[in-house]
């Protein structure tokens, strides 16, 4: 009775018992659920484009991250830096397009997939060949981004709010935005959104298929970047980031391969679902469970919805 | 040939299936509306109709795939509201569909074989060891699939990966896949399309055959109105999911309503 | 070539259905496996102990992964996780009941990885695709924790590392320190023959076309008959047996010992490589990809000594990387189904030669 | 490893039936036939035959056969027909083996003419061409057929499933005295019963039936098993028609005799599938076979790699410089034996080996006359490959090549036992043992084929060469005279242009005229890409035809053809002194060539009239104007002016030492 109790009813005790640390794990949750969502969103636009299940995503994030990190570190002012990694990820999309996509075309979707591990592989040995293998810290001050928190005393306790956070939270929130009007209002945008529907229609905008490609990795590379920046800033550049960007992949399957929604909403589930489960229940296992959770947390969503949350229902036809 | 003193073909004309009032839709629209008819037992049924009458869909309805939403089905004499696709397998409904759906990475003989799964019962542990007792059931099953490749005359491509045959060879293998399920009712979702004429006699001979030889009911769908006319006994014409004629040939090409159908009269 | 097929005809279904139908293919079995008999006559300590073993260890992991994403055509990214699983059952098991043969308690410990293999697979019957890719990773990341987090599993060792104990076969030791690699290297081999054996039986009869039928066109095969839950179900109890029996060989006759990371998601992920770069739904595969991608590492690690270049560590551990990944790529720009089908490519050629096709 | 024919000393086994229970009893165990079936190769040893052969026996004599009756035997090569000619044997009934793809009116003359009462017949396709004609046949009392499919609802008051009557004489036979009383009649066939009729297909009138006797079937198949050292281990592929002297002599004859294999193909388009898998060791292809075989194999080397091409060419090269000569034992340096063996590894083994020829010991391409190259080619991949001249009133052999003395333009010496001998005009005449008794019910035609002293007229010409063997030139009738008695064979010469790939019809002139002289069609492919390397451009056949190099190109073949007839006595006089090319193709549907491509030699020297009178009045030009039929159906008029050529002829130099020589 004790177990049954300790799992259905102590935590919510605490929850109301502690308002204040509720507030904090969900503002945690939150801020990492934001951040999630950014690198699934990179994922789902070069899925919904290109049909390709970007394994590498995550560490383009890391990439990015490490590259301007490392060429700071190597006496490159920060904004040129910034300007010259956003060059490297333009490369890295053409050279994408170039020496993956355009061979692989027409292969099966698991071809086009593993074909992103070796990516994954080709990143991660590049990076911490020319910057090396150790952790950096992000250039956070270089970069006129805040630091610090902000305290408020409340609820019965103190809540702490990273101003980096603060930060991330609004860029991504600008990211989607920006991303939306690209999408809605640009002639490349309305391309970008046919391609993912009919390649027959995207090709009579004007815009050929090699040139959507590039522009959607770039745009990907572009998101990675950002997430890259904001979470290196809140931990520190490595590739062991590896395994918080692998974490996008329960967000995505949550949302549901081909929804930016999707990606958004679910993003925000399991980041402020690990972040409860961690905090409220990891301790009666003996912790780390924010390991796994978010994978146990998609896997129960997709068992009563195998499309994921905001997929299209699957019918299957003969 | 051996394979045919299998399944006597038995008194013809007794009802095998019964299809009465059965509606389909998928999120709001209806592919099948209260659509009612019955095959009986060692007879070719033709499904026909315009693109988009709910053939296809009526099939899937018939071997399990899909649910329908109100209606019954009663097969051999049980009624049921709801079946799953291995169930109407083991109860002897086979298969081909519209787009050769074959196991690409197998042989000819392979996919033949596979079409024996439900008839192979050496465990799992058997399997393992191979020789011995699997390897005898699988000799025993693969003399039954040599005598469909025998009938289909398809000797030639026997070990040869299905992938790479012509589309008009591909769909014999997927007859002749069925046909190894040794089923009582047959499926044929457009056996003959994008045939040229002579595939097309040939597909015919072996659909006549088979109702001949295996005494197997059939019911087929396809567009080649003539085809369907020369092979099948009844015929039942769908437009957009209602039945609008059911009867022998000669009575359906007569009737008005199949007419407009084809000739695209605006409902 | 070499092939002679002319008067090689079958008088029964026994030969005609027999796994090599082809003389020359029974012959160049044969050699192989004496070759691999005699190897360690010629080989150095360091080609067995640190080549060969590791080679066969991961053939076999890789033969597992290959049953269910090859043949039954599931991804998954799980497989270091169920290694894992068979190395710590292994390491309960002969901690535990010490008396017992050891390669008793290997086998046991597939039937472990087994049992957690089958219930991470349900999820399929529902999940596809990517979907299910992704389900496989819960299994990678929670069975990991497991391993850190449950003391038990290695005997609340402080170190948080299982050590192999020293156990003998027929008077001879086969795992621990005092295992020679010769010894440890037969063992596998032996564990590897009679394995490729009984899967290779598997995917030639009514299971291995029920997998395939399934890999290819899912509809079809429920249409047959073939139940899917239960096809998917027997895959994933296959596959994670024999990656179970993989990993604890892994620990038990070639590391000696391990920590949880040693089946991390990078050991899940190798696997796979191995798996789609020696080929899909191709027993020989396994090898050929086994071998490329484990020993590949070894030749970049090797090669800047050769010429007498001195390069660090780290650096050698990032130009590793990086070659793989762009090898990965390479292969399967030239060759999307593997090396197995380069293999099957160049045996078609030898055939049919002189003619071209 | 014994040859059969050896066991017999005494000649008692002087029908098939008896050699059949031989085999049974001294190696029973071996096989005897195979039939590609059901994915598998069925095996029935000589046991398994004899047995089924007495149950089939057994059932035809329920169905009232006995001596003399005739059973015709319609279908592919399978078993089940091959026992019924061992059956109907084994009762002294003659066996008709009747052309499968033959059209019902066909078949209704053969079954007519030879009263046949019951006939053995493979499946449905047959069946239903039997019972359309059955009206016409009142003394055909029943049909046996072999395969049941789509057969089954058919009125079976006449018709009988094979496998179900021989159950029911398998039962009826369980009874000891029913299977002694037919085994014992065995001993009752003589060596005078006629044991088979096989049905020519003459090329004028209604075919006739050559009854051939046991005795002399068994003699013939005797002798040529012994000439080719054929034993009980060897094995053929039976892919020939069962209708044609070819098969039921070299499948069912040479093998009963031998106690070897025959293996029935699955169907008529896996032959070349079957052929590989069983990798037969005795083999016969007509040369057109071996021709088609040998454009595949170039064709297919075409989408080789440079490299492999460079090699394959390399050792081809080799092997015709080499290979015949390694073959026939001749003195090799070993630097070119080596070469070859490597050769043999890389290039000629394998190759052999896809074409399923790895294990054959003895092959034999006869019907028509082959080309030196084509023949070379085989021969020099190490294919011991030769020539035989035959004919149904033979039972086939009357000439054959031994191994080591084989050549391209001729058929081989007399076979065993066979006086060959020409007649004044230049006919091939012959007796052997396996000499035709008689055509069947045509007395008058029997007369017509035999020469007093009991010689076969086989209407071919002939001459012999210098070490006796025999070339075969024309059929007699076409075989003319110049004016001055020199012997005149135009299809010999023929032939021999167009063995080069650059002419691809010739018609040649000379039967009461002075000399020799031809005109040519030219092979535009082969022509044409000459030209292309060569530079020279053309619109149209009728443009390259009358090039002038063309015309060198191609007096240069004839030259060569000419200094080949020089060598040979009686040909030397009849070289070609002048020729032209023709400015169109000669088409069937002109009237030209027959249906079956064959010149009509008659035809074209009316219709080409200015030019024949051009060719002999010495002019080097000629007109013409002719209709022709364009290939969409369209008539026009072709109006050119025509080149003649004249050509040196050869001194006949070696003329009287090689009659020295061949006397």
């Amino acid at each position: 009775m004790s177990f049954v109790y300790s799992i259905f009813v102590d935590p919510f005790v605490q929850m109301i018992g502690a308002p204040d640390l509720l507030v904090q794990t969900l503002w945690e949750g939150l801020v990492g659920g934001v951040l999630y969502a950014l690198i699934a969103l990179g994922f789902v636009l070069i899925f919904k484009a290109s049909g390709v299940f970007n394994f590498a995503q995550g560490i383009m994030m890391v990439f990015a991250a490490l590259t301007l990190v490392g060429l700071h570190e190597k006496g490159v002012p920060a904004f040129l830096a910034l300007a010259l990694t956003i060059l490297v990820m333009f490369a890295l999309a053409l050279a994408v397009e170039r020496v993956i996509l355009r061979p692989l075309v027409n292969q099966p979707d698991i071809i086009l997939f593993m074909a992103t591990f070796g990516l994954t592989y080709v990143l991660i040995g590049l990076g911490e060949l020319v910057f090396g293998g150790n952790p950096k810290n992000m250039i956070t001050s270089e970069l006129l981004l805040p630091s610090g928190s902000l305290d408020f005393k409340t609820l019965g306790g103190l809540v702490s709010l990273q101003k980096i956070d603060i930060a991330a939270a609004i860029i991504a929130s600008l990211m989607v935005a920006v991303l939306a009007l690209f999408f809605q209002k640009t002639r490349i945008g309305r391309a970008l959104r046919a391609v993912a529907d009919d390649h027959q229609a995207a090709l009579s905008v004007g815009i050929s298929l090699d040139q959507i490609w590039v522009i959607v990795w770039f745009t990907a590379g572009l998101v990675a970047l950002a997430t890259g920046i904001m979470w290196g800033a809140r931990s520190n550049v490595s590739f062991a980031l590896e395994i918080i960007a692998l974490k996008a992949l329960p967000v995505l399957i949550l949302g549901g391969l081909t929804s930016v929604p999707g990606a958004i909403v679910g993003g925000l589930i399991i980041g402020i679902g690990e972040k409860l489960g961690e905090f409220y229940w990891g301790p009666l296992v003996g912790g780390g469970i924010e390991s796994w959770l978010a994978y146990f947390i998609a896997l129960a969503v997709l068992l009563f919805r195998p499309q994921g949350l905001f997929g299209e229902k699957i019918i299957e036809r003969i | 040939m051996s394979v045919a003193a299998v399944e006597p073909a038995t008194a013809a004309g007794e009802t095998l299936l019964k299809v009465e009032n059965v509606s389909l839709s998928f999120g709001g629209v209806r592919a099948i509306r209260d659509v009612s008819f019955d095959i009986r037992r060692g007879e070719i049924r033709a499904i026909i109709g315009p693109n988009g009458a709910g053939k296809t869909s009526m099939l899937n309805v018939i071997n399990g795939f899909y649910h329908p939403q109100a209606g019954r089905i009663t097969y051999k004499g049980a009624t049921r509201r709801r079946m799953r696709p291995h169930q109407a397998a083991a109860q002897g409904v086979a298969r081909t569909f519209q787009n050769v759906a074959l196991f690409k990475g197998m042989t000819t003989l392979d996919n033949i074989l596979t079409g024996r799964t439900l008839r192979m019962h050496k465990s799992f542990f058997w399997q393992l060891w191979r020789y011995g007792p699997a390897l005898n059931e699988e000799i025993e099953h693969r003399k039954y699939c040599e005598e469909i490749i025998d009938f289909l005359e398809i000797e030639r491509i026997r070990k040869e990966p299905v992938g790479r045959l012509p589309y008009g060879l591909q769909k014999r293998v997927e007859l002749g896949r069925a046909l190894a399920m040794q089923p009582d009712l047959l499926l044929l979702d457009e056996p003959m399309a994008g045939m040229n004429l002579e595939e097309k006699e040939d597909m015919s001979r072996f659909i006549l055959d088979v109702n001949a030889e295996f005494g197997t009911t059939i019911a087929l769908i396809e567009h080649d109105i003539g085809v369907v006319m020369d092979l099948s006994d009844r015929i039942v014409v769908l437009d957009y999911g209602n039945k609008i004629a059911d009867g022998k040939p000669d009575e359906v090409r007569s009737d008005q309503k199949v007419i407009d159908a084809y000739l695209g009269v605006v409902h | 070539m070499f092939y002679r097929e002319a008067g090689q005809y079958k008088t029964t279904y026994q030969a005609d259905m027999s796994v090599f139908p082809i003389l020359q293919d029974r012959i160049g079995l044969a050699l192989i496996i004496v070759a691999a008999l005699v190897l360690p006559l010629v080989a150095g300590e360091f080609m067995i102990a640190s080549v060969m073993v590791p080679f066969l260890i991961l053939a076999l992991a890789a033969i597992g992964l290959n049953i269910l994403t090859g043949y039954t055509g599931l991804v998954s990214l799980g497989t270091g996780a169920f290694m894992g699983v068979g190395a710590y059952a292994c390491y309960k098991l002969s901690t535990t009941f010490p008396a017992i043969n050891i390669l008793v308690w290997i086998v046991a410990s597939g039937f472990v990885s087994c049992a957690v293999g089958v219930l991470f697979g349900l999820p399929s019957l529902r999940i596809k695709g990517f979907y299910l890719a992704v389900a496989t990773l819960a299994a990678q990341f929670f069975l990991q924790w497991c391993f850190v987090r449950v003391p038990w599993l290695y005997n609340y060792n402080p170190s948080g590392a299982i050590e192999v104990p020293s156990r003998t076969l027929f008077g001879i030791h086969v795992t621990g320190a005092s295992a020679t690699p010769t010894t440890r290297y037969y063992v596998a081999l032996a564990i590897v023959i009679a394995v490729t054996w009984i899967v290779s039986n598997l995917v030639h009869g009514r299971v291995g076309r029920s997998f395939m039928a399934v890999r290819d066109m899912d509809i079809a095969a429920q249409l047959i008959g073939i139940r899917l839950l239960r096809t998917k179900l027997l895959a994933f109890a296959v596959s994670s047996f024999i990656t179970g029996v993989a990993g604890a060989m892994m620990v038990f006759l070639w590391l000696g010992a391990a920590e949880p990371d040693a089946f991390n998601i990078n050991q899940s992920f190798i696997l796979l490589f191995m798996v789609i770069i020696g080929g899909l739904g191709s027993l020989i595969g396994s090898f050929f990809g086994a071998a490329l991608i484990y020993v590949l590492p070894i030749i970049v690690r090797a090669t800047p000594e050769t010429f007498g270049l001195t390069i660090g560590a780290a650096t050698v551990e990032h130009l590793t990387y990086l070659i793989t990944g762009a090898l990965i790529i390479f292969f399967l720009i030239v060759e999307p189904l593997g090396l197995a089908r380069l293999w099957q490519i160049g045996k078609q050629k030898l055939r049919v030669w002189p003619f071209p096709y | 490893m014994q040859s059969g024919a050896s066991r017999d000393p005494e000649g008692a086994l002087d029908t098939f039936p008896k050699w059949l229970r031989h085999h049974a009893q001294v190696r029973g165990a071996r096989p005897a036939i195979r039939l590609k079936d059901r994915g598998i190769w069925r095996t029935w040893n000589w046991t398994d035959t004899h047995e089924s052969v007495r149950a089939l026996a057994h059932a035809l004599r329920t169905l009232s056969i006995g001596v003399g009756d005739k059973v015709a035997i319609v279908g592919a090569n399978r078993p089940a027909l091959y026992w019924g000619i061992t059956a109907a044997q084994w009762l002294r009934a003659v066996p008709v083996p009747v052309y499968a793809d033959a059209v019902a009116d066909e078949m209704a003359y053969v079954i007519e003419n030879a009263d046949v009462k019951i006939a053995l017949v493979q499946d449905q396709e047959q069946v239903d061409k039997i019972l359309s004609i059955a009206a016409r046949l009142p003394q055909l009392t029943h049909i046996l057929y072999d395969e049941e499919r789509g057969l089954r609802t058919y009125d079976h008051s006449r018709l009988h499933f094979i496998a179900e009557v021989m159950a029911k004489s398998r039962a009826a036979l369980a009874a000891p005295a029913m299977a002694r009383e037919l085994d014992d009649a065995i001993d009752d066939g003589r060596a005078d019963d006629p044991s088979i009729m096989l049905y020519t297909s003459g090329t004028t009138g209604r075919s006739k039936g050559v009854v051939l006797s046991a005795g002399r079937s068994v003699a013939a198949a005797r002798d040529t098993v012994e000439f080719d050292k054929l034993t009980d281990q060897d094995e053929q592929l039976a892919y020939l028609p069962l209708a044609w002297v070819g098969d039921h002599y070299l499948n069912y004859a040479q093998m009963f005799v031998a106690g070897g294999c025959m293996a029935c193909p699955e169907s008529a388009d896996t032959v070349q599938q079957d052929l590989r898998e069983i990798g037969p060791t005795f083999y016969f292809a007509p040369p057109r076979v071996f021709e088609s075989l040998l454009t595949r194999v170039m064709i297919r080397m075409e989408d080789a790699g440079a490299l492999k091409r460079a090699i394959f060419h390399h050792f081809l090269g080799l092997a015709r410089r080499w290979g015949e000569k390694i073959m026939d034992g001749k003195r090799v340096p070993l630097h070119a034996r080596l070469h070859y063996a490597l050769g043999a590894l890389l290039v000629y083994a394998p190759l052999k080996n896809v074409l399923g020829f790895s294990r054959i010991r003895t092959a034999y391409t006869a019907g028509e006359a082959i080309g030196q190259d084509l023949f070379s080619f085989y021969r020099s991949l190490g294919l011991n490959l030769k020539q035989l001249y035959g004919q149904t009133e033979a039972f086939l052999y009357v000439t054959c090549q031994a191994d080591g003395a084989v050549r391209a333009d001729t058929v081989g010496p007399a076979a065993p036992n066979v006086s060959l001998r020409l007649a004044p005009d230049g006919e091939v005449q012959f007796k052997s043992p396996g000499q035709f008794v008689e055509y069947y019910k045509d007395p008058a035609k029997t007369a017509e084929a035999l020469t007093d002293d009991g010689f076969v007229k086989t209407g071919d010409a002939g001459i012999f060469d210098e070490d006796g063997q025999l070339k075969i030139l024309d059929r007699a009738k076409d075989v003319g005279r110049l004016r001055d008695g020199t012997l005149f064979a135009p299809k010999y010469i023929e032939n021999k242009l167009k063995f080069f790939p650059n002419i691809k019809e010739a018609v040649a002139y000379g039967d009461s005229r002075d000399f020799v002289t031809v005109m040519l069609n030219i092979e535009l492919a082969s022509v044409g890409n000459w030209a292309e390397r060569n530079g020279i451009a053309y619109a149209s056949y009728q443009e390259i035809a009358a090039h002038p190099r063309v015309y060198a190109l191609i007096a240069e073949h004839v030259r060569e053809v000419n200094r080949a007839l020089a060598r040979e006595a009686q040909m030397a006089g009849a070289q070609i002194r002048r020729f032209l090319i023709l400015p169109k193709e000669l088409e069937a549907d002109d009237g030209e060539l027959t249906r079956t491509q064959k010149v009509r030699r008659g035809f074209i020297a009316e219709r080409y009239a200015t030019l024949c009178a051009g060719l002999y009045d010495g002019s080097s030009a000629a007109d013409i104007a002719t209709e022709v039929t364009y290939e969409d159906g369209r008539k026009g008029v072709l109006a050119a002016r025509v080149r003649i050529e004249d050509v040196d002829v050869d001194l006949p130099v070696s003329h009287e030492i090689l009659r020295e020589r061949a006397a």
